[in-house]
C-alpha cells in the first residue's frame, strides 16, 4: 500500500504530474492574459525557463532575519501543495481517498498562508510584514465562504466527507452543479479560490506597485522558483477540488476524460477573465464583499442544500 | 554554465533603476511592455523587487543623492545580475555632466555591462541591445 | 499610537523614477506622510555655463521626457516675453498641435499608468497601445518619439509637411474612437469607479491653500487654465473648453484627463484644418535679446508651466526659473492622503501625475561665463584690493 | 487692469520701482512689507503663488516672487532685495501661503537665504546629499 | 495501616505546602518537585491496580473513575512540567508565597477530582478558587488588585451557584444522600432545570465559557505568567470540564435539545473571545482569551451528546492544556528576557531565543488545528462527531447545527490569523535595538517548552495509539459510551511520511544550489533603519473597523458584554439611588416616615 501512496505523491496525481500540469496552465494563463492585452505572449516554455533559471541563481538571505524559516517557508507549502493534490486527485482519477477527508483537506490548504506569512516576515522587512498582514486577512475573508460551500456537497452527499465519496455519491447521482445550493456555491468557490490563489482582483497581497511584492519581496533563487512553482501548482488544485466537489468529478468510461479536460479548462478560463477584467481592490473591500455578501449567499446554498434544493 | 545561460537567455527579468534621468528612457522602458513591442514574448518581464531581477536597467546620470542607493542597490542584487545603461546619461553624461550634483561616469558607481545609446533610444534599439546581451550569454 | 513607519523608495515599483516618502501608517491606515526629494536633482547651473539662449531650449526638454515639449515652449514664451516678439501664424498653429498632442500621449499615459498601479493590467496595456499612434504622430511631425526640438525662439524649427496632413488626419480619427471607448468605459465601468470614488479627496480650500495647478486643482473646482486665462500660440485662435470637476477624489481626476484628451482632439484637428490653408514662414529670425525679464507659461499636461528668464543683453540668461506643475502639486498629499488606506494613498500619490523629473530640475542659468563689465571689474579689484589690505594690517 | 489700479493705490506707500509691462507687473517691496503684500495678492485678491525665485547680484540677493491672478492672466511679482550677502534673512510668507513651503525650503537649500518665520526651514533638494553641496548658486569666490 | 492512594494524593501536596512554610527556597523547590512527582508515581500506580475508595463519616467521600483518573493524570503531568518552568526565573520576590500555594493548589484540584461526595467536591471547589485568588495576587501590574477581585466575585458567585445547584440535586433526588454517583436525573421538572443550568454556570465560570469568560483575559493578563499558565489555562480548564462532562453524562439525563443549546454556546464562546483575541495588544490577554476561545471546543464536544464529539472534546482539554501551557510558558520566558508583554514592543526574537521560538510555533499551529499536530485531531475528532449527529435531526435543527458547525470551523481560522499575528508581533519582523543583546532562556524553561511541544507533535501523531486508547477511551468505555470502529480518514502519520517525502525533495533542490549570500534587508534601495518597523499589532484594524463589528468592538471595548463589570455599575447605580435618598436632612427623614406610615396604614 505504501508504494502505491508514494506512486500517488511522486508521480501521478502528485508532484510531476501537477507540477509540468501547472507550469503549462501558468503559461495558459499568461499567453490568454496577453491576448487580452493585445500583446503575443510568452513563449511555450517559458515558464520552466523562469523555474530553472531562478534555480541557478544566487539565493538571497538576511542577516536579520529568522533564517531558518525563511528558508523551509516555501518548501513546506510546496509539499503540502504536492500532498493536497495527491489527495485532491487520487479521489478524482483512481475513487480512493487516502490520508484525509475533506476537512483536512481544507485545513491543510490554509498551510499555504501560514508558510507565505511567516516566510515573508521572518526577515523584517516592512513590506514583507504588510504583505503578510494583508495575506492573512485574506484567507480569513475568503475562508468563511470557502467553508459554506465546502459544506454544500458534504450535505448533498448525506454528509459525507469522504472526497471519494463525494465523488461517487455524484457519479450516481448526478453533479452538484445542476442543483440551485450547488451552482450557487460553485459560483461562491470560483471567487474564493480566485483570492485563495491570489490572483487579480484579490491580488492584495503580493501588490507590486503597493508593497513591492510584499511577502516574497526578499525572496530570490531557488526559493523563489519554489515559491512561483508553488503558485502554478494551486492553478491545478483548485480547480481539480472544484470538480470534484461540484461538477461531478472524473468518469472514467467514455468521454468522460475529454469532459474533465474541458471543464478544467472552463473553470481556469473563467479565472483569466476574472483576473484580467478587475482592479486590485482594497483589503477591506475584500473583506466587506466575501463577509457580508460572498458568505451569506454561500448560506443561503447550506440552507437550501439542507432543504434539498 | 552553459545550460545556465541558456535558460537565463530566456528569462531575463530586469528591474528598472531610475538614477536621475528624464523620465523618457523610463517611459520608452516601460513602453516595451506594453502591445506594440511586448518583450514578454521573449521571456523578459520587468519585476518590481531587486531580489528578482537579472538585468539592472540603469537609466540617467546618477547624481549625488541617488549613487550610492544605486550601488546599494546592485549589491543587493543577487548574482549573476547584468546592468545595462539605458540612453545617453549613463553612457556619457549627456548635457548633464558639468553639474555639481553629478558625480561622474555612472561606470565609476556599479559596472555596466551595456549600453544602448540615444537620447532617449527607440524601443528597438532596446530590444536589440537586449539582443545582444543574450547573445553574449550564449556564447 | 502608531510607531509604524514605512518608506516608500527610493526605488519603488509604484513610480518609474526615484522618488522617498516616508508613510506613518497605522496598521493600514496612513497618518502622516513625510516628503524627500533630490533624487532627481541634476542641477544645471554648471552645465549651462555655456548655453546660449537657442541651446537652453534643447536643455529643457531634458528636464522631463514626458512634457518635453512643455518646457520649450514655455521658455520661449518667457524670451519672447522679454522683447515682445511676434511669431508667424502658421509657427502657432504648429506649436499647439504638438503641444495638445503632448497633452494627449500624457494623459493615456498617465491613465495606463494609474491602471498599473490599481492592479489592473489590461487598461494599462489598452492605455498604452492607444498611445502608440500618438508617438506615430510625433514622429512623422518632427522625426522624433520623444524629444522633439521643435521650438525655437520666434517660431518652430520644422514645419509639417504637407502630404504628411492626411496621414495624420488618419490616425488621429483612429485615436478618436478610441478615446471615445475610453472615455465612456472611465465613466461607465463600475469597476473602476468603486475602486476610485472616493479615494484621495483634495478639497478645493486644499487646492487653494497649497496653489495647486492643471488637472489635480480642476478636479477640485478651481477654473485656472493657462491655456483660456494667458492664451499665447493659437489658443485664442481654437475652440475648446475646460473640464473642470468639483470632488477632488482620484476618479475626477481621471475623468477629467479623459476629457481634457477629448478636447485636445479636437484641437488638433482645428489645427490640422488650419494648417493645410495657412501657408507662411514658421520661423522669425530673433537676432538678439534685449536687456530685461520674462514670464512664460504654459499649460502643460500636468498644470501650468513657469518660467521666468531675465537677459543683460547678451546672448545668455542671466536667470532662468522653471517651476513645473509637480512642484506645486506633490504637496499637496499632505492634504490628500492622511487618513486613507496605503493602498488609496499610493494610488493618491500617482493621481496627481507627479513627475520627479519636473520637480527637482531647478535649472538656473547663471552667467558666470558671461564677460564681467568694467564697473565690475572694479569693483572686484576693489573688494580685493580692501581684503589685501585687511590682511597686511593683520586682522 | 483694475486690480493693479487698487492695488497700487492702496499700496502706493510701500511698493516702489513698478515695471509695467504686457500684463506683468514688477515693483519693489521692502521685507518688512512682504507678508502684507502676500497676504492682500493671496487672500484679498485671490491670486495664487506660482513661484519665487532668488538670484544673487552684486547689489544683493534678489527674492523675487511671482503671484498669478489666473482670471485676467495677470503677475504680481513683488522683488524683495536683501543687501545682507552674508546671513541673507527675509520673512517667510508660508504662514499665510502654504504653498511657499516648499519654495522657500529650495531657496533656503540653494541661496542660503533664512526664512523667518517658516515652519519647517529644512534643506529641500540636497538634504542628504553624501557630496555635502552647500548652497550650490551663491556665486563663489575664493577669498 | 493500608496507604490509601486516592487520600495520598490529596495529602502530599498539602503537607508538602505546609512544610515549605518553614523550609528555605532551594529547599522547597526540591521538595515541591519530590512531592509532585509522587503524585505522578501515585497516579501511576492508580492505573495499574484497581483503586480503592476512601471513606470517612460513614459515607464513601473519595473514588475514583477512569475520567476522573485521565484528568489527574493530567492534572499531575502539566503541575509537574510548569514546576519545572518555575524552578528559576520567578520573581525572588514572590518565589516563597508561590511554592507554598502551588502544592496546595495541586492538592484542592485533586480533592475535586476525586470527590464523589458533593460536600466535598463544593469544599474542594471553593479552595481551589481560593488558590486562584491568592496566586492572582502575586502579579506586580497596576491592574492586579481590581482584577484579582473581579476574579474572585465571578469565581466565587460561581461557587454560590454550584453549591445550590448540589443542594436542589440532592433536594431532587435524596435517595443517593449528597453523593455524586451517576444519579441520571431526567430533566423534567423547573427545579431539575434550574439545578442543571446552575451547576453548567458554575463549569463554564470555572472552565471560563461564555458569557462567565471575563475573568480568564484579565487574570491572565495580571497574574504571573505561571500562574496564568498553571490555573486558567490548565487546571481550572480540567476542573470545569470535568464538572461538565460529569453533568451531561453522570447528574444528569438530557435531551437533545439541551445539547443543542450547549453547542450553540460553544460555538459562540469560540467566535466571540477569538474576535476579541485578534485585536488585542498584550501577549499575555491575547493568550488569555485564546484559553476562552478554545473552551468553545471542549463545551461543543462534552456537551453534543455524540460519543465520537465527547471524546473528542476530552481529547481536545488535554491538547489545550499542553498547547495553551507551552504559548504562556514561553511567552513568559520572552516577558521575562524583554520586560514587557505589549505586542507593539516585541518583535523579531526569532533569531536570538530560537528553541521558544520553535515550541511557540509549534504550540500555535496547534492551537490553530494545523495538521497533524494535536489541536487538529481534537478538533476533527468533535467536527466528525457533529457531522454524524447532524444526520438525525430535523432540517431546523440541522441548519442550527451546521452553523455552528460553521462558526467553529471558521473559529479555528481566525484562531490562526490570531495567532500569526502574535508570531509574527514577538518573534518575525523587525527587532527593535534594545533587545539585540537578548539570550536564549534558561535550561529549565526551555526543558518544560520542548516537553510540551513534543507533546503536542507525538499527540497529533500517535494520537489513536497513546492518548486515545490509554486515557479516554477506558473512560469512555467505563460510561458505556460505544466508540464506532470507524471514526473518519485521517491518517496523521501518513499524511507525516508522504508530507516528509514531499518536502525532502523540494528541499533538496535548494541543497543542491549553494550559492548563498547573506546581506540585508531590501527596502528599496533605502537603508534598513529601525525605525522602519510593523509591529503586526494592526494587522485587524480593517476587521475592528467593518460596520457592524466596529460598534460591537466599541461596545465591547466599554466592557458593555461583560457581566461582572454590568453588574458592578448595576449596583453602583443602585446604591448611588439609595445613597441621594439619604442626604442626611433630618425633615427628608421624617416625610420617609410620615409617608411609610400612610402607606402601611392604606395597606392595612
Amino acid at each position: 500500500m505504501k508504494i502505491d501512496y508514494i506512486f500517488y505523491l511522486l508521480i501521478f496525481p502528485g508532484l510531476l504530474f501537477i507540477s509540468i500540469l501547472g507550469l503549462l496552465i501558468g503559461w495558459v494563463d499568461r499567453k490568454v492574459s496577453a491576448r487580452f492585452q493585445f500583446r503575443v505572449g510568452p513563449p511555450l516554455f517559458q515558464n520552466f525557463n523562469d523555474f530553472f533559471k531562478l534555480l541557478g541563481k544566487e539565493t538571497m538571505l538576511v542577516k536579520e532575519g529568522v533564517i531558518t524559516i525563511f528558508i523551509i517557508a516555501p518548501f513546506i507549502a510546496f509539499a503540502m501543495i504536492v500532498l493536497v493534490s495527491s489527495i485532491i486527485g487520487t479521489s478524482l482519477f483512481y475513487n480512493n481517498s487516502f490520508g484525509g477527508d475533506l476537512i483536512v483537506v481544507m485545513y491543510l490548504l490554509m498551510i499555504n498562508s501560514v508558510m507565505i506569512i511567516l516566510g515573508g516576515s521572518s526577515t523584517g522587512n516592512v513590506y514583507s510584514s504588510l504583505g503578510a498582514g494583508r495575506e492573512i486577512k485574506l484567507l480569513l475573508a475568503d475562508e468563511l465562504a470557502f467553508i459554506l460551500i465546502c459544506l454544500v456537497p458534504i450535505i448533498k452527499s448525506g454528509f459525507q466527507l469522504q472526497l471519494d465519496g463525494i465523488v461517487s455519491s455524484q457519479l450516481q447521482n448526478g453533479s452538484y452543479i445542476g442543483s440551485l445550493s450547488g451552482f450557487i456555491a460553485f459560483v461562491v468557490g470560483l471567487l474564493c479560490i480566485q483570492a485563495k490563489m491570489a490572483l487579480p482582483p484579490f491580488h492584495i497581497p503580493e501588490a507590486e506597485t503597493e508593497i513591492v511584492e510584499g511577502p516574497f519581496m526578499e525572496y530570490s533563487g531557488t526559493l523563489l522558483a519554489f515559491w512561483k512553482l508553488n503558485g502554478f501548482m494551486l492553478y491545478v488544485t483548485f480547480p481539480f477540488l472544484l470538480i470534484l466537489l461540484f461538477w461531478g468529478g472524473f468518469n472514467p468510461e467514455g468521454p468522460g476524460i475529454i469532459w474533465f479536460i474541458l471543464k478544467y479548462l472552463l473553470i481556469v478560463l473563467l479565472i483569466i477573465v476574472i483576473k484580467n477584467t478587475n482592479p486590485r481592490i482594497r483589503i477591506d473591500t475584500a473583506l466587506n464583499f466575501f463577509w457580508k455578501y460572498a458568505s451569506v449567499i454561500a448560506l443561503l446554498a447550506v440552507v437550501l442544500a439542507v432543504f434539498g434544493y | 554554465m552553459g545550460w545556465y545561460n541558456k535558460r537565463l537567455s530566456k528569462s531575463i527579468w530586469v528591474f528598472h533603476v531610475s538614477a536621475s534621468p528624464c523620465n523618457n528612457c523610463d517611459i520608452e522602458i516601460l513602453d516595451l511592455l506594453t502591445p506594440k513591442y511586448d518583450v514578454e514574448r521573449f521571456g523578459i518581464k520587468l519585476v518590481g523587487s531587486v531580489r528578482h531581477a537579472d538585468v539592472l536597467l540603469v537609466s540617467g546620470v546618477a547624481n549625488n543623492k541617488v549613487a550610492p542607493k544605486v550601488k546599494y542597490l546592485y549589491d543587493q542584487a543577487p548574482k549573476p545580475c547584468f546592468v545595462v545603461g539605458v540612453g545617453t546619461c549613463p553612457a556619457s553624461g549627456c548635457c548633464f555632466k558639468k553639474s555639481y550634483n553629478v558625480p561622474g561616469k555612472v561606470e565609476d558607481t556599479i559596472p555596466i555591462n551595456l549600453y544602448i545609446p540615444g537620447c532617449p533610444p527607440k524601443p528597438e534599439a532596446m530590444i536589440e541591445g537586449v539582443v545582444k546581451l543574450v547573445e553574449v550569454l550564449n556564447g | 499610537m502608531s510607531k509604524n513607519i514605512i518608506p516608500v523608495g527610493p526605488f519603488h515599483p509604484l513610480l518609474e523614477e526615484a522618488e522617498y516618502f516616508t508613510l506613518k501608517v497605522d496598521g493600514e491606515k496612513v497618518t502622516g506622510i513625510d516628503l524627500d526629494i533630490g533624487w532627481m536633482h541634476r542641477g544645471h547651473e554648471f552645465i549651462s555655463e555655456t548655453k546660449t539662449f537657442t541651446q537652453s531650449i534643447y536643455l529643457v526638454e531634458r528636464i522631463c521626457g514626458i512634457c518635453s515639449t512643455s518646457h520649450p515652449l514655455a521658455c520661449v514664451h518667457a524670451i519672447e516675453d522679454i522683447d515682445n516678439i511676434d511669431i508667424p501664424l502658421r509657427a502657432r498653429y504648429i506649436r499647439t498641435l504638438i503641444g495638445e498632442l503632448e497633452r494627449i500621449h500624457s494623459h493615456l499615459l498617465w491613465i495606463g499608468l494609474a491602471g498599473h498601479f490599481i492592479g489592473y493590467d489590461t487598461l494599462w496595456m489598452w492605455a498604452w497601445k492607444y498611445r502608440e499612434p500618438v508617438l506615430q504622430m510625433f514622429e512623422i511631425i518632427s522625426g522624433n518619439r520623444n524629444h522633439y526640438g521643435m521650438m525655437r525662439v520666434g517660431g518652430v524649427a520644422k514645419d509639417v509637411d504637407p502630404s504628411s496632413i492626411p496621414k495624420l488626419y488618419n490616425i488621429l480619427d483612429d485615436i478618436a474612437v478610441k478615446m471615445d471607448m475610453i472615455a465612456n468605459a472611465a465613466n461607465d465601468d463600475p469597476v473602476l469607479r468603486s475602486r476610485l470614488v472616493g479615494v484621495g479627496v483634495l478639497s478645493y480650500e486644499e487646492a487653494v491653500r497649497f496653489c495647486a495647478v492643471g488637472p489635480t486643482s480642476r478636479a477640485s473646482g478651481i477654473t485656472a487654465d493657462v491655456r483660456k486665462d494667458d492664451p499665447g500660440d493659437a489658443y485664442d485662435l481654437v475652440e475648446f473648453n475646460t473640464i473642470v470637476m468639483k470632488n477632488g477624489d482620484v476618479y475626477d481626476k481621471l475623468v477629467v484627463r479623459v476629457l481634457e484628451t477629448l478636447e485636445s482632439i479636437k484641437i488638433v484637428r482645428q489645427c490640422l484644418d488650419k494648417l493645410k490653408n495657412i501657408n507662411g514662414p514658421i520661423l522669425n529670425d530673433v537676432k538678439e535679446i534685449s536687456p530685461g525679464e520674462g514670464i512664460g507659461r504654459y499649460e502643460a499636461p500636468r498644470g501650468e508651466v513657469f518660467h521666468y528668464i531675465r537677459s543683460d543683453g547678451t546672448n545668455r540668461p542671466v536667470r532662468h526659473k522653471v517651476r513645473a506643475p509637480s512642484y506645486v502639486n506633490i504637496p499637496t498629499f499632505e492634504a490628500s492622503c492622511i487618513g486613507i488606506p496605503i493602498a488609496d494613498a499610493l494610488i493618491t500619490l500617482a493621481a496627481v501625475d507627479p513627475c520627479y523629473c519636473c520637480t527637482e530640475r531647478s535649472i538656473k542659468v547663471v552667467d558666470s561665463a558671461r564677460q564681467p563689465t568694467k564697473i565690475d571689474l572694479l569693483k572686484i579689484s576693489r573688494e580685493k584690493t580692501d581684503y589685501l589690505r585687511r590682511q597686511i594690517n593683520g586682522n | 487692469m483694475d486690480n493693479v489700479e487698487n492695488f497700487v493705490s492702496l499700496h502706493n506707500t510701500k511698493i516702489s520701482k513698478l515695471i509695467k509691462k504686457k500684463k506683468r507687473f514688477y515693483f519693489n517691496v521692502k521685507n518688512d512689507d512682504v507678508i502684507e503684500i502676500a497676504d492682500y495678492l493671496f487672500n484679498k485678491i485671490g491670486c495664487r503663488l506660482s513661484t519665487a525665485t532668488a538670484q544673487e547680484t552684486y547689489n544683493g540677493i534678489e527674492v523675487l516672487y511671482h503671484f498669478s491672478h489666473d482670471e485676467s492672466g495677470e503677475y504680481f511679482c513683488p522683488r524683495v532685495i536683501i543687501t545682507d550677502k552674508k546671513n541673507p534673512e527675509m520673512n517667510s510668507i508660508t504662514p499665510i501661503v502654504k504653498g511657499a513651503e516648499w519654495i522657500e525650503r529650495e531657496m533656503y537649500d540653494l541661496w542660503g537665504i533664512k526664512f523667518i518665520g517658516h515652519p519647517r526651514l529644512e534643506l529641500l533638494l540636497t538634504k542628504d546629499n553624501p557630496a555635502g553641496i552647500n548652497q550650490p548658486l551663491r556665486f563663489r569666490r575664493e577669498s | 495501616m493500608e496507604i490509601n492512594f486516592l487520600v495520598m494524593l490529596i495529602i502530599i501536596p498539602l503537607v508538602v505546602s505546609i512544610i515549605n512554610f518553614i523550609l528555605p527556597r532551594n529547599l522547597q523547590k526540591l521538595f515541591t518537585l519530590a512531592g509532585i512527582g509522587y503524585s505522578i508515581y501515585i497516579v501511576y500506580i492508580l492505573y495499574t491496580q484497581k483503586a480503592e475508595s476512601a471513606s470517612f463519616f460513614g459515607s464513601i467521600i473519595l473514588s475514583v473513575d477512569k475520567l476522573g483518573l485521565l484528568t489527574l493524570s493530567f492534572i499531575q503531568l502539566l503541575s509537574f512540567i510548569i514546576l519545572i518552568f518555575s524552578l528559576k526565573g520567578l520573581d525572588k520576590e514572590i518565589e516563597r508565597e508561590y511554592f507554598i500555594l502551588y502544592p496546595l493548589t495541586v492538592a484542592f484540584c485533586n480533592g475535586v477530582i476525586l470527590s464523589i461526595n458533593s460536600i466535598s467536591f463544593m469544599i474542594f471547589w471553593g479552595l481551589s478558587g481560593l488558590t486562584l485568588y491568592l496566586l492572582g495576587l502575586l502579579g506586580k501590574t497596576s491592574d492586579t488588585p481590581k482584577t484579582i477581585k473581579k476574579t474572585f466575585i465571578l469565581i466565587g458567585g460561581s461557587d454560590a451557584f454550584l453549591i445550590m445547584g448540589f443542594v436542589l440535586l440532592a433536594y431532587l433526588n435524596p435517595t443517593i444522600n449528597w453523593s455524586l454517583n451517576n444519579s441520571q436525573l431526567p430533566l423534567n421538572s423547573l427545579s431539575a432545570y434550574i439545578s442543571f443550568f446552575f451547576l453548567l454556570i458554575a463549569a463554564f465560570t470555572k472552565a471560563g465559557g461564555f458569557p462567565f469568560h471575563t475573568w480568564v483575559p484579565d487574570f491572565s493578563k495580571d497574574a504571573p505568567v505561571e500562574s496564568a499558565a498553571f490555573l486558567p489555562a490548565s487546571l481550572d480548564k480540567f476542573l470545569g470540564i470535568f464538572l461538565l462532562a460529569k453533568i451531561v453524562t453522570g447528574y444528569f439525563n438530557i435531551d437533545f435539545s439541551i445539547n443543542l443549546i450547549i453547542i450553540s454556546l460553544g460555538a459562540l464562546t469560540v467566535i466571540t473571545a477569538v474576535m476579541m483575541a485578534m485585536n488585542q495588544h498584550n501577549g499575555k490577554k491575547l493568550l488569555g482569551y485564546h484559553a476562552v476561545s478554545q473552551v468553545g471546543y471542549m463545551i461543543m464536544g462534552v456537551g453534543s451528546g455524540n460519543v465520537l464529539a465527547f471524546a473528542g472534546g476530552l481529547f481536545h482539554m488535554i491538547n489545550h492544556t499542553i498547547y495553551k501551557s507551552c504559548l504562556f510558558l514561553s511567552f513568559g520566558s520572552v516577558e521575562k528576557k524583554t520586560g514587557t508583554s505589549e505586542l507593539d514592543d516585541l518583535g523579531g526574537l526569532g533569531k536570538k531565543m530560537p528553541v521558544t521560538f520553535t515550541c511557540s510555533l509549534i504550540a500555535a499551529f496547534s492551537i490553530s488545528g494545523i495538521p497533524p499536530f494535536n489541536g487538529f485531531f481534537s478538533k476533527w475528532m468533535i467536527y466528525q462527531g457533529l457531522f454524524n449527529q447532524v444526520k438525525e435531526i430535523s432540517s431546523l435543527e440541522k441548519i442550527l447545527l451546521l452553523i455552528c458547525i460553521i462558526l467553529a470551523l471558521f473559529g479555528s481560522a481566525l484562531t490562526l490569523a490570531s495567532f500569526m499575528k502574535f508570531i509574527h508581533a514577538v518573534y518575525l519582523g523587525k527587532r527593535i535595538s534594545t533587545f539585540d543583546k537578548i539570550t536564549e532562556a534558561p535550561f529549565n524553561q526551555l526543558f518544560s517548552n520542548s516537553i510540551l511541544a513534543f507533546l503536542c507533535i507525538s499527540f497529533g501523531l500517535l494520537s489513536l495509539q497513546i492518548p486515545l486508547s490509554i486515557f479516554i477511551y477506558p473512560a469512555l468505555t467505563e460510561m458505556n459510551l460505544i466508540i464506532p470502529d470507524f471514526i473518519g480518514l485521517y491518517n496523521p502519520t501518513l499524511i507525516l511520511f508522504l508530507f516528509g517525502i514531499a518536502f525532502i525533495v523540494g528541499i533538496s533542490f535548494f541543497l543542491f544550489s549553494p550559492k548563498i549570500r547573506y546581506d540585508n534587508v531590501y527596502l528599496g534601495g533605502s537603508l534598513p533603519e529601525e525605525k522602519f518597523r510593523i509591529a503586526g499589532t494592526e494587522f485587524y484594524n480593517e476587521i475592528r473597523n467593518m460596520k457592524p463589528l466596529k460598534s460591537i468592538y466599541d461596545w465591547a471595548d466599554k466592557k458593555y458584554f461583560d457581566l461582572y463589570e454590568v453588574g458592578t455599575k448595576g449596583t453602583f447605580k443602585l446604591s448611588d439611588l439609595f445613597q441621594k435618598a439619604h442626604p442626611g436632612q433630618l425633615q427628608l427623614y421624617l416625610l420617609y416616615v410620615v409617608a411609610g406610615l400612610l402607606i402601611f396604614l392604606l395597606l392595612i
